[in-house]
């Protein structure tokens, strides 16, 4: 009887994911695999019923693999047997500490359209623009995103959104006549630029492809005080029962090849250094030395500590 | 004999609801009042913050609304229909469902195109002179509830046109003989014998627009925050389910309270109302 | 009760109507036009995101799921929904009244609590295999429709008629049957319409009660829309659309249409 | 307000089946009129047409000087009380008696008073609060009496108003709408099946066959010289003899059956006869007797009728139903002998 | 597979109000007895009881040796036309009409055999394939009677089967039921409030009142020697008179009432007579003379009643109804005399 190995990952783009990894894998490790599909919090929530158990590798963002951590959710993870580790970017390593690396990495920067918008936007600062007004859309607070603007807030009145919680939420405040709505999705981002409702938008850069097909002049700005890096871990719940296919499957995604695959074919940004793209092919990503150093980093372990009262604060600027 | 035709027939369905909807949940909202601060603790922290008052306020408000235009909209409709020939009824009914077969993300963006601020009515409001400048039509309690209205109107329509075709043509003529003008006669009988109808559909919309969370928040954002999104933040975003619970429980309470008092106007205007 | 309409309320329905179907105008629209993104009015037309649906397996097997546990699961409640709903109207003088309101109980329960709980205390709780859960709990979230609204049709109902079978010495479950349900059917098939599109529809009470290898469309659809913001979700809902008159026109060919009504 | 109701020449159909052909009737004002016919001949259709319900195709109703015609039913302020009675199942006894007084917003004190009243005139007092579901067939029938007359419109219409109710309740019923509808000088259309109770009840008795109205006379006329055939099988005359007469001698006929039976009347209690006729006799309209004159008969099967017993006769003319006397019970298949007896017989016109 | 029917000492109850009080009825096999009694007095309920549609509180039913309480209604194998008529709404006629033939799985052809000739006898063939709702009500209803004649049980129940048929047809169709209960030997309990009906259709007649059974008996002997009051003025002794014997003379009886009024009677054809009597008279049972013995009144509002005239007489004891003949009609405030008629008279014990 063949092991099954069972993945818990978004559900997004199968055809190719069963063609750069699935297939191959398969044929390595002689074993079935079954996946389980959702968005991070579903999925989450239905390990942590499950108390760890069901599932032996699971692809999470950064502030959700940070929460099951927090949950105990996680096994630590051993390097050692994942050789392929050497090759990716330092950031990606080890991103929360023992438990699970980042397969790829994005950054959240400003988009904007810069045929409606002058002068360009070229910091985070320029989101309080009075130019700007009813114009902006945020990532909402329970969003991957979400909080990142709460930290810039903090940043905007010069003061450390954990340590002045009170400042931060003064500046969002100050913000509120320049949002018309925040978003919750990609889609509903995607909407709100192509039927013109928003000019400006906090967003993550897998968003921008398909709003520059809807608006050609949405430019992702160039800031001076630079994007913050969001990355998407793999990890091994507590309660798996391969844990050996599992590290050797974590392995895998992270070799070159399956990298520069999905890199070339537009699914995931490389984290392994020994990608190379051709300039066309990494427009759409985070990708070079140069850039990956230019991002700021999160401490997510603080983030999510905080969160539920910036949940409540949002709640209550953005919804009286 | 009949005792068991009685209960028997019931009792299957009383079953699963016990056991799969009432002890499971009984048993999630009890770690409500297991809190270390208190056994109330949870509910009071809910009602001593304003905004929280605020947003549960809200959500009965538009709930309310929703189900009084649901209701009189999905009413006037399903009479309509109900007078149609056998053929023409049937297809207004099919086409009464279609918008239900759309998801909530192309709805949203359908209203979008049609509120925002660029949209067809303002385009065509301006255009016509109308108006001068667009007006903010979306992300207003009015979104949400035109968005859910659209939603529960089929709803009403599915639930009544059944009904009202079960009311005998004799009992309006009886009505008209005895002088009463069609309006009287909608009123007094009407009216009353579609109770049953009536109260189903009530209660459908009632409670689906009260617990709902992703129209309001596409549609109405985060200034129309309702109680179902907020406990979609408590439980799915920070994982507080004794928090999400709390939050459950009262909205239980709350639509339970609505069904038993809408049931009760429904039995005063027709006592064979169940 | 084919009787001549009040021109006002004509008036008013059609603008129903017109309020119900003009946005999905704009939903077919977005839904073949030739972007990567939603648009209205549809720029190029082109049927690739129908096409779309069919190439992506896994769009397709969690179609089959969805309609396996809808059908199914209608079927379960309806099973199991009716006789409470013919036992409540029946012996309405003997039964309680809150026994019909034990039965609104699962929609509204918000269906996050209703699916958490649920998979607590019985996907886990019981050991029960995830499609059987999915089933289950897909029966309890639409078994409000079975009651109430085929409830709201035997309201109506004229039970002397029910009697008369009796006494012919047709059986109960057969009076049921060839009686009652041929002049409760309008209820029956809205009940029947509604439990179904709920369950196809249903993402928060799935959400926990699919896993490893078990998902439906919906939760597919939005696992898609996490990377993609094309028309293909709109294409979805076309595709129902036309679905559901396909379905028209197999009852209009065989029953006919009025088999619908009453 | 006291006002006439005229059909002239209605015609209805329902689909493509004509039901009604060019229909006239016409009640004087404060008249009460009977439609008498058999089941399914348009009764009930004519009162719908009337009430407003169902539109002629062709012909119109004038109340009074008013065309009906065009007046949706509700403004045409015409009690109706139904067949099949039509109570409003969620209105209680008294509420459904209410209804037509709340739409004529009489106050709510003398509207409970009327409304009582009328309860105790059909004897339903102690029922008032009760639902419709709850009553026997007789009571319900009796709420939809009174719903109708406590409304006193100008025009009343009864559809079979008393068929659910015992002997004594339909008299004493009989006798409250009878002096209602003259004291309020109310115009009245009366369907009944129950020939005394048409012609006890009415001013003047419609025969109604297929549609059209056979004979509109009063109830005296009507028994005693139907018009047709028809009319005469309708008000009981049993037996239809056609007769040819063989000799005249002065004001006495001497008539022959087909089979031969010779039968002497007078032109004095019979009116003028003419050589082809059909005598029409109802069962006590031939005395039954062991000997004498008359059509001579074999005795087939006797029925207890109460005050009579009636005979099944075979005779040469066909058979023949009589009554005989109860004192003098005759056998089946004894001979006898039957005589006419002219109050319970008339002479009619053959028709082919 | 002729079977009694014993229905022994049943109550039954809706909610807390008790309908039926220890009522007894047996009907022997192959029997048709009447259910006769005023609107609401629980007749329809007792059908209800035989039926198995309603659990009687206590007290047994039984048919033949088999108890029919506990037996499920479907099973006990009963037909019963409703008063409400209660037809399927979506099956046509025909198929209303071979719905208890196909229960007994009756093969299609002998099923659409017997189903097209009870519609024959009922006179609707021509709307075998109708829907109910495009039916008359005289229609319907012979509709729910052939429904359930045509099933042929051993037991066929018929609550007022005919009150919605003209005359002719009630007597065909009383003809029809009553030919086919004797030839299958179908033991039957028939409700109506026809008294006519009653008694020319049954075996034997039961009056009931307020949910008891007053007497059970052949018609001849309800009509002519009614147990009590109750059933006297039931079989249209209209007339109860008081009375107090004041001479005896050998067989002759002279009597007063209270009034003062003076009559002779006899025990020859009255029977024994007590010292404290009432006299029951119908109003064919009073002759109306201008003069002679009997008891003396002033006439009140006369009624043409078809066959004779009815006079409201004012009277010492009280108001009386009496017949006259038509040949010679009285007026209004003449002065008359009334006479018993031995035949349409009885005597009762005075009650309390
Ligand atoms: N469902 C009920 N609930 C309460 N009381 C009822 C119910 N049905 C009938 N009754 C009462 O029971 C009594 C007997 O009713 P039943 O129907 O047996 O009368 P019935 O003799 O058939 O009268 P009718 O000749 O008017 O049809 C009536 O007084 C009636 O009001
Ligand atoms: N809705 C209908 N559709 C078609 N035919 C109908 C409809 N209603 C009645 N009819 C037919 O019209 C004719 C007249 O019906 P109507 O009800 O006027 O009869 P009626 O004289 O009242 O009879 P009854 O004494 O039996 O009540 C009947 O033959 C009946 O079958
Ligand atoms: N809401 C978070 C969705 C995460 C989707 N994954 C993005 C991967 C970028 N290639
Ligand atoms: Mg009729
Ligand atoms: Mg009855």
């Amino acid at each position: 009887q063949s092991k099954t190995l069972t993945i818990s990952w978004w559900g997004y783009n199968g055809e190719k994911m069963n063609a750069n990894i699935i297939t191959p894998f398969k044929k390595i490790c002689g074993c079935e695999i079954v996946f389980e599909t959702g968005n991070n919090a579903d999925r989450l929530n239905k390990l942590k019923l499950r108390d760890g158990k069901g599932v032996d590798v699971i692809y999470l963002t950064d502030s959700f693999s940070q929460l099951g951590i927090e949950q105990g959710l996680f096994q630590e993870i051993d390097a050692s047997k994942i050789p392929n580790l050497a090759d990716i970017y330092e950031l990606g390593k080890a991103p929360q500490g023992k438990y699970g690396p980042a397969y790829t990495i994005g950054r959240v920067g400003i988009v904007y359209d810069s045929a409606k918008v002058n002068p360009p936007i070229t910091a985070w600062g320029d989101l309080w623009r009075d130019d700007l007004k009813s114009s902006v859309s945020l990532p909402g607070i329970t969003t991957t995103a979400g909080p990142l603007v709460v930290l810039e807030a903090g940043k905007h009145g010069g003061a450390d959104a954990y340590e002045d919680t009170d400042k931060a939420f003064s500046e969002i405040e100050a913000l509120k006549p320049n949002v018309v709505k925040n978003y919750n999705t990609g889609s509903e981002l995607v909407n709100l630029i192509s039927t013109g409702e928003v000019r400006v938008a906090l967003a993550q850069d897998f968003t921008l492809a398909s709003m520059q097909a809807a608006v050609p002049t949405m430019t992702w700005a160039k800031l001076k005080d630079g994007d913050i890096a969001t990355l998407n871990t793999v990890n091994i719940p507590k309660g798996s029962e391969n844990v050996e296919l599992a590290h050797q499957f974590i392995n895998f995604i992270l070799s070159k090849e399956v990298q520069q695959a999905e890199a070339e074919q537009g699914v995931d940004a490389p984290i392994s250094t020994k990608v190379s793209l051709t300039p066309d092919q990494a427009k759409i990503w985070t990708y070079g030395a140069d850039m990956v150093a230019g991002l700021t980093r999160i401490d997510y372990a603080k983030m999510n500590a905080a969160k539920a009262d910036w949940i409540d604060r949002w709640n209550e600027v953005f919804g009286q | 004999m009949k005792h068991f035709a009685r209960w028997g027939l019931t009792m299957p369905a009383t079953i699963a609801v016990v056991v799969l909807l009432i002890v499971p949940v009984a048993i999630t909202i009890a770690a409500t009042f297991a809190e270390p601060k208190g056994v109330f603790a949870p509910y009071v922290t809910f009602f001593s913050s304003g905004f929280r008052r605020a947003v549960l306020y809200r959500t009965l408000e538009i709930a309310l609304i929703t189900t009084a235009i649901s209701l009189t909209v999905g009413f006037i409709t399903a009479y309509v229909i109900a007078q149609m020939p056998g053929r023409a009824k049937s297809i207004m009914i099919v086409a009464a469902v279609f918008p239900l077969l759309t998801g909530v993300v192309v709805r949203s963006f359908a209203w979008l195109i049609i509120l925002g601020k660029n949209g067809i009515l303002n385009t065509m409001l301006i255009s016509t002179g109308i108006l001068s400048e667009p007006l903010s039509m979306l992300y207003t309690e009015g979104s949400v509830i035109v968005a859910m209205v659209y939603l529960f109107v089929p709803l009403m329509i599915l639930t009544l046109v059944g009904v009202l075709e079960g009311i005998p043509r004799d009992l309006i003529d009886a009505s008209a003989s005895l002088g009463a003008r069609p309006l009287m006669t909608f009123f007094q009988v009407i009216l009353p014998l579609a109770t049953p109808g009536l109260i189903v559909g009530a209660v459908l919309v009632f409670t689906g627009s009260f617990t709902s969370y992703a129209t309001p928040q596409l549609l109405g954002g985060e200034k129309q925050m309702m109680m179902g999104t907020f406990l979609y933040q408590r439980a799915m975003v920070t994982f507080d389910w004794v928090g999400a619970s709390t939050i459950a429980a009262i909205m239980v309470v709350l639509t339970l309270s609505v069904v038993l008092i809408m049931s009760r106007i429904a039995r005063r205007l027709n006592p064979m109302a169940v | 009760m084919d009787r001549r309409v009040h021109p006002i309320l004509a008036a008013f329905a059609a603008c129903v109507f017109f309020f119900l179907l003009a946005p999905l105008v704009i939903i077919i629209g977005a839904a073949v036009s030739d972007t990567t993104y939603l648009t209205f009015p549809p720029q190029g037309l082109t049927l690739r995101w129908f096409v779309n649906i069919f190439e992506i397996e896994a769009f397709r097997t969690t179609a089959i799921t969805s309609l396996q546990v809808a059908f199914l699961g209608t079927a379960l409640s309806l099973l199991i929904g009716v006789p409470a709903a013919y036992a409540i109207n029946r012996y309405r003088v003997e039964l309680p009244r809150w026994l019909s309101t034990i039965f609104v109980l699962p929609i509204l329960v918000p269906e996050i609590v209703f699916g958490f709980s649920l998979m607590k205390s019985v996907t886990i709780g019981l050991g029960l295999p995830i499609f059987i859960s999915l089933l289950v709990g897909h029966a309890l979230l639409i078994l409000p429709y079975s009651v109430r609204v085929v409830g709201a049709s035997l309201a109506a109902f004229d039970f002397s008629v029910e009697e008369a079978a009796i006494s012919l010495g047709c059986p109960p479950l057969k009076t049921f049957l060839t009686v009652v349900l041929p002049n409760i059917r309008a209820g029956v098939i809205a009940a029947f319409i509604l439990a179904f599109i709920t369950s196809i529809n249903d993402v928060s009470v799935s959400v926990f009660l699919t896993g490893p290898g078990i998902s439906t469309l919906p939760i597919q659809i939005l696992a898609h829309m996490e990377q993609f913001f094309d028309p293909t979700i709109a294409s979805v809902s076309v595709l129902l659309m036309f679905v559901t008159v396909g379905v028209m026109a197999v009852v209009e060919a065989t029953l006919g249409l009025t088999f619908l009504t009453k | 307000m006291t006002v006439s109701l005229t059909i002239d020449s209605i015609s209805a159909h329902y689909g493509s089946t004509q039901v009604l052909k060019d229909l006239s009737i016409s009640v004087m004002a404060g008249e009460l009129v009977s439609l008498l016919g058999s089941s399914g001949c348009g009764k009930t259709t004519t009162l719908r047409l009337v009430a407003g319900f169902l539109q002629p195709s062709s012909g119109s109703i004038k109340l009074g000087e008013r065309d009906l015609t065009g007046l949706p039913a509700h403004a045409r302020d015409i009690g109706l009380v139904f067949q099949n009675y039509a109570l409003f199942p969620h209105l209680s006894v008294q509420d459904n008696v209410a209804f037509g007084l709340r739409q004529r917003r009489v106050p709510q004190q003398e509207r409970a008073k009327r409304t009582m009243a009328m309860l105790d005139r059909v004897g339903l007092s102690a029922f008032a609060d009760r639902l419709p579901s709850a009553l026997s067939g007789g009571q319900k029938q009796r709420v939809a009496l009174a719903r109708a007359l406590v409304i006193e419109p100008p025009l009343l219409m009864f559809d079979e108003p008393l068929s659910n109710l015992d002997a004594k309740l339909r008299i004493d019923m009989r006798v409250e709408i009878r002096q209602l509808q003259r004291a309020n000088g109310t115009t009245s259309l009366y369907v009944t099946h129950d020939q005394e109770e048409a012609f006890s009840i009415s001013d003047r008795v419609a025969i109604m066959n297929a549609g059209r109205i056979m004979q509109l006379d009063a109830p005296e006329v009507l028994y005693r010289q139907p018009a047709n055939a028809f009319v005469a099988r309708f008000v009981g005359f049993e037996n239809l003899i056609r007769m040819k007469v063989a000799e005249r001698n002065g004001a006495l006929v001497v008539a022959e059956t087909t089979g031969g039976a010779r039968l002497q009347l007078s032109q004095e209690t019979f009116g003028p006869i003419k050589d082809d006729f059909v005598l029409a006799c109802r069962a006590d309209g031939l005395s039954v007797s062991r000997d004498g004159d008359g059509i001579a008969a074999v005795l087939g099967t006797r029925t207890y009728l109460g005050r009579a017993y009636q005979y099944k006769c075979m005779t040469s003319a066909g058979e023949i139903t009589a009554n005989g006397a109860l004192s003098d019970p005759l056998e089946t298949g004894a001979s006898a002998v039957l005589t006419p007896v002219a109050e319970q017989c008339c002479i009619l016109d053959p028709e082919d």
